[in-house]
C-alpha cells in the first residue's frame, strides 16, 4: 500500500454488532419497509416541533441497538454521529440524554459512512471495545432548513431528491467470534467540486465524487470491481447513478450496472412522489443497517462497499452563488 | 358575463404559464419569478396597458400576482395626480393594502391554527 | 450568473455538459398545460367571487377586486393549513404560484413553519420570508415606474 | 391527483353557489344576457321622446350593446354595457360618448358608467318603481346613491 493513502484497512476484525433502524409513515410505505426495527406513524413523533422529533428517531434508534444486545449506555464508550441540521444539533441533544462520550461528525448524507469507519478505525486501534456509529436525517426539518416551509407550494422539479426520515444506528466492537458483518476497510473522501449550482441536483452534483472514491477505493486496496457483489451509492439517485456508471466508463473501471445499486432508489416505491430518489444522512444509514445487513444474513451478499456521498452546501452558500463542493467515504463490508 | 369568464380562464392561464416558462425554460426560482411577474405588472401599469386588461379579462387579470405590481403603480399614480411628485412614496399602498393585510392577518391565524404537515 | 461560468476551470465546464446529458428534462409543455388550466380556473374561482361582491354587497366593478383578493388568500389559508396547497403546486406549478393565492400560500406556509419558534420572533420574524421578495420588487418597481411616468409627463407636457 | 380534483371542483362550486340575489327578476339575469330596460324618468320636465331617443342614440355605437338610463332632476345617468372584445378601449368608449352626448343635448348634465355595478343597480330601481315597491321621493335617494358610487370610482 502506498505511503499516502487514504484508506484504511482493518486487520482485527471490527464488527457490527446490532443496529437500530427506525422509519417515518413515508417510509413505511416504501419498498424495504420489512427492513425496519420500528417505524412512527406522525412525523411529530409526539414531539412539539419537528426538530425535537429528529432528536426522538436518534434516541429510538440507538435504544433498539443496545436493547437488541441487552447493553447499557454505559458499555459504550463512543457516539460518533451527525445530521444535516444547523450545528447537528438533533443528534448533540440526542447524546446530552444518553451521555456517551461525544464525537460529533459533519459530512452531510457521507456522515453515517464517516462515522462508520472512524468506528472501525477506533475499534481497530483499540482505542475502544464497543462505539456507537450512525446518521439520521428528517424530512420537514431539513425541508425547512434548505428548501422551503413545508406547506409552500413550490414545484420541484424531476432532479430533486426526497430526505429520508429515519435514523440507522449501529454498535462497532470487536467481540465477535462467529461471522458478522465486519468492517474490513474504509476510503476516506477528498472534497470536490466540479461546478454544479442547482441544489435541487444534488446526484449530478456527488456523482464525481462518489466516482473518485470508489476509484481510489479499488486502486489502494489493489481489488478489481468484481471483489464486491454490491457496490452502493449513498443518495445518488437516477441522475446521480446513470453520470456515475458513465463515469466508470471514462475511468475504465469495470463496474456493471447490476452489481452498482443506489441506497436513494431503493428506499421508496416507484409510485411515491420523491422525484429523482431519496437523499440525507439517515438514507444510506437506514438502507445499509437495515436492508443491506438483513440481506447479508440471508447470504445474499457477501461483499458489499458502501460509498455515502454528501452534498457540502448550505443554504447560505447556494443563495451567494457558490457552487456545491461534494465528499464520499466508503467503507468494505464483509460478512465473515 | 359569460365571455368575462372564459376571458378571465384563458388570460389568467396565459400569466400562470409565463410563469411557468419562467421556472422550467429560465430555471428561475419560485422567488425569482415571482419578482420579474410584479415587475413586469409594474411596467405594464405604467405604460398604461394594465388597466385595459383588467377591463378586459377581469379577475384574470386582477388575481395573478402581476396585479400587486399594477396597484402599487396605480395608487402612486393617483396620488401623483392628487399631490404632486410626493405622492409616489405616500400612494403607493392606497390600493393595495387588502392583499397585503388580508395576508398578514391569515398568515397570523393560519399559524394559530395550523401545525405544518410535511 | 455570467461570472460564475467564468470561474470555472476547464474540467468544470466538461463536467457541466457531461452532467446536462444525464439530467431529466423537465416537462415543459405537461407544466404549462397544467399551469394554464389550475391558473385558469383560480381566476374563474376569483372571477366568481367578483360578481358575488357586485352582487350582494356595494361593491363595483373597480373596488370589489380587495374583498376578492382577501376571500382568495382565505381560501389559500385553509388550502395550505390542510395541506393541501403543496400537493396542487406539485401539480401546477406556476399555475399555483402566480394567482393571488400563491402569495397567500407563501405567508401562510411560513407562518405555520415557525410557529415552533414563538409568536414574535418565529411567526412576525419569518411571515414574509418568501413573500418579502414580492413586495420588495412589487415596491421598488412601482416606485421607479411612477417616478419615470411623472417626469415624462411634465417633459411631455401633458 | 384525484384529490386535487375533488378540492378545485368543491371549491368552483362553493363559489359558484353563493348567487341567491334578492326578489329581482330581471335585475338577477341583469349580467348575464342583455335586459335592454326601457328609460326611467324620476321627474316630469323631460319628456318621454326625448329619452327614447337618448336611448336609440347610444345604442348607437358599434361597441355598446346594452344600456339603462334614469333621468333625475338634474343629471342623466346612462349605464351602459360594452361588447366584450371592445373591453381594451373602454376608456376612448366612455370619452367618445361623453363628447357625442354633450354635443348632441346640450345643456344637459350626463353621469356615463360602464361598470357592472351601477347598471345593475339602475336595473334593480327601475324594476323596484315599475312595481311600485317605492315611492318617487325614495326613488331619488337611491339614484343619488348610485351617482355616490360612480363617483367613488375615479
Amino acid at each position: 500500500m502506498p505511503a499516502k493513502s487514504q484508506t484504511w484497512t482493518f486487520t482485527n476484525r471490527p464488527a457490527i454488532l446490532s443496529t437500530g433502524v427506525v422509519g417515518g409513515p413515508f417510509e413505511k410505505k416504501g419498498r424495504i419497509a420489512g427492513d425496519f426495527d420500528r417505524f412512527f406513524e406522525d412525523l411529530w413523533i409526539g414531539e412539539d416541533s419537528y426538530e425535537k422529533a429528529q432528536r426522538k428517531l436518534i434516541e429510538e434508534a440507538v435504544s433498539i441497538a443496545l436493547k437488541k444486545r441487552n447493553l447499557k449506555e454505559t458499555d459504550i464508550q463512543f457516539f460518533l454521529a451527525g445530521d444535516l441540521i444547523n450545528q447537528i444539533t438533533p443528534t448533540s441533544f440526542a447524546a446530552r440524554t444518553n451521555a456517551i462520550p461525544y464525537v460529533g461528525l459533519f459530512s452531510a448524507c457521507a456522515t453515517s459512512m464517516e462515522s462508520l469507519a472512524l468506528a472501525a478505525f477506533i475499534i481497530n486501534h483499540g482505542g475502544a471495545e464497543k462505539v456507537l456509529a450512525g446518521a439520521s436525517s428528517h424530512n420537514t426539518t431539513t425541508e425547512k432548513q434548505f428548501r422551503y416551509p413545508t406547506e409552500y407550494g413550490g414545484q420541484k422539479p424531476p432532479t430533486a431528491q426526497w430526505t429520508v426520515t429515519g435514523a440507522g444506528f449501529a454498535v462497532v466492537g470487536t467481540e465477535e467470534n462467529g461471522p458478522a458483518p465486519r468492517i474490513t476497510s474504509a476510503t476516506i473522501g477528498k472534497v470536490l467540486d466540479l461546478g454544479i449550482s442547482d441544489p435541487f441536483n444534488m446526484g449530478g452534483a456527488m456523482a464525481p465524487a462518489a466516482v473518485d472514491t470508489i476509484e481510489q477505493h479499488l486502486r489502494e486496496t489493489g481489488r478489481d470491481p468484481s471483489y464486491y457483489d454490491l457496490i452502493v451509492t449513498g443518495d445518488l439517485a437516477k441522475i446521480g447513478r446513470s453520470i456515475a456508471l458513465d463515469l466508470f466508463k471514462q475511468k475504465n473501471l469495470d463496474i456493471r450496472s447490476e452489481q452498482f445499486q443506489d441506497c436513494g432508489l431503493m428506499v421508496y416505491d416507484k409510485s411515491q412522489p420523491v422525484q429523482a430518489g431519496a437523499s440525507g444522512a439517515g438514507c444510506s444509514a437506514i438502507v445499509l443497517y437495515g436492508h443491506l445487513l438483513n440481506e447479508m444474513k440471508k447470504g445474499r451478499y457477501q461483499k458489499i462497499l458502501l460509498v455515502a456521498t454528501g452534498a457540502l452546501l448550505s443554504p447560505l452558500s447556494y443563495q451567494q452563488g457558490e457552487t456545491i463542493p461534494c465528499i464520499a467515504h466508503a467503507c468494505a463490508i464483509e460478512y465473515l | 358575463m359569460l365571455a368575462m369568464f372564459f376571458w378571465a380562464f384563458v388570460v389568467g392561464g396565459l400569466i400562470c404559464v409565463i410563469g411557468q416558462l419562467l421556472f422550467d425554460v429560465a430555471k428561475l426560482s419560485p422567488g425569482h419569478t415571482m419578482s420579474v411577474l410584479v415587475t413586469a405588472g409594474a411596467i405594464l401599469s405604467g405604460l398604461g396597458l394594465y388597466e385595459p386588461l383588467v377591463n378586459f379579462a377581469g379577475a384574470g387579470a386582477t388575481i395573478p400576482i402581476t396585479s400587486f405590481g399594477n396597484s402599487l403603480a396605480t395608487g402612486a399614480m393617483q396620488e401623483v395626480q392628487r399631490h404632486g411628485i410626493v405622492g409616489v412614496l405616500t400612494g403607493m399602498f392606497e390600493v393595495t393594502s387588502s392583499g397585503i393585510s388580508a395576508a398578514i392577518i391569515f398568515g397570523f391565524i393560519g399559524s394559530l391554527l395550523f401545525k405544518p404537515r410535511g | 450568473m455570467a461570472n460564475k461560468n467564468q470561474n470555472k476551470t476547464p474540467e468544470q465546464k466538461a463536467y457541466d455538459q457531461f452532467e446536462k446529458k444525464h439530467e431529466m428534462k423537465r416537462p415543459v409543455l405537461k407544466n404549462c398545460i397544467r399551469a394554464f388550466w389550475v391558473g385558469g380556473c383560480f381566476c374563474l374561482v376569483g372571477q366568481a367571487l367578483t360578481y358575488f361582491y357586485i352582487y350582494m354587497f356595494n361593491f363595483t366593478e373597480k373596488t370589489a377586486g380587495n374583498p376578492t383578493t382577501a376571500t382568495m388568500v382565505f381560501l389559500s389559508m385553509l388550502l395550505t393549513g390542510f395541506g393541501i396547497y403543496d400537493h396542487i403546486g406539485q401539480y401546477a406549478g406556476a399555475g399555483s404560484a402566480v394567482p393571488v393565492t400563491g402569495f397567500g400560500n407563501s405567508v401562510v406556509s411560513a407562518a405555520i413553519e415557525h410557529r415552533t419558534e414563538g409568536y414574535v420572533l418565529g411567526v412576525g420574524g419569518n411571515i414574509f420570508k418568501l413573500a418579502g421578495t414580492v413586495i420588495v420588487f412589487g415596491v421598488f418597481s412601482a416606485f421607479v415606474v411612477v417616478l419615470i411616468r411623472t417626469v415624462v409627463m411634465m417633459w411631455g407636457g401633458s | 391527483m384525484k384529490k386535487i380534483m375533488y378540492v378545485l371542483a368543491s371549491v368552483c362550486l362553493l363559489s359558484g353557489c353563493g348567487f341567491n340575489g334578492p326578489e329581482h327578476k330581471d335585475s338577477k339575469m341583469a349580467l348575464v344576457k342583455k335586459t335592454q330596460p326601457s328609460p326611467v324618468r324620476l321627474s316630469n320636465t323631460g319628456n318621454k321622446a326625448v329619452s327614447g331617443q337618448l336611448k336609440k342614440d347610444v345604442l348607437g355605437f358599434d361597441s355598446i350593446y346594452d344600456v339603462a338610463i334614469i333621468e333625475g332632476p338634474k343629471e342623466t345617468l346612462v349605464a351602459y354595457k360594452v361588447r366584450h372584445l371592445h373591453r381594451f378601449k373602454m376608456k376612448k368608449i366612455e370619452k367618445q360618448l361623453n363628447a357625442f352626448l354633450k354635443k348632441r343635448y346640450p345643456g344637459r348634465k350626463f353621469i356615463t358608467s360602464s361598470d357592472y355595478k351601477i347598471f345593475l343597480e339602475t336595473v334593480r330601481l327601475k324594476e323596484d318603481m315599475d312595481k311600485h315597491r317605492i315611492s318617487v321621493g325614495k326613488a331619488k335617494k337611491r339614484f343619488k346613491d348610485i351617482i355616490k358610487l360612480k363617483q367613488e370610482l375615479t
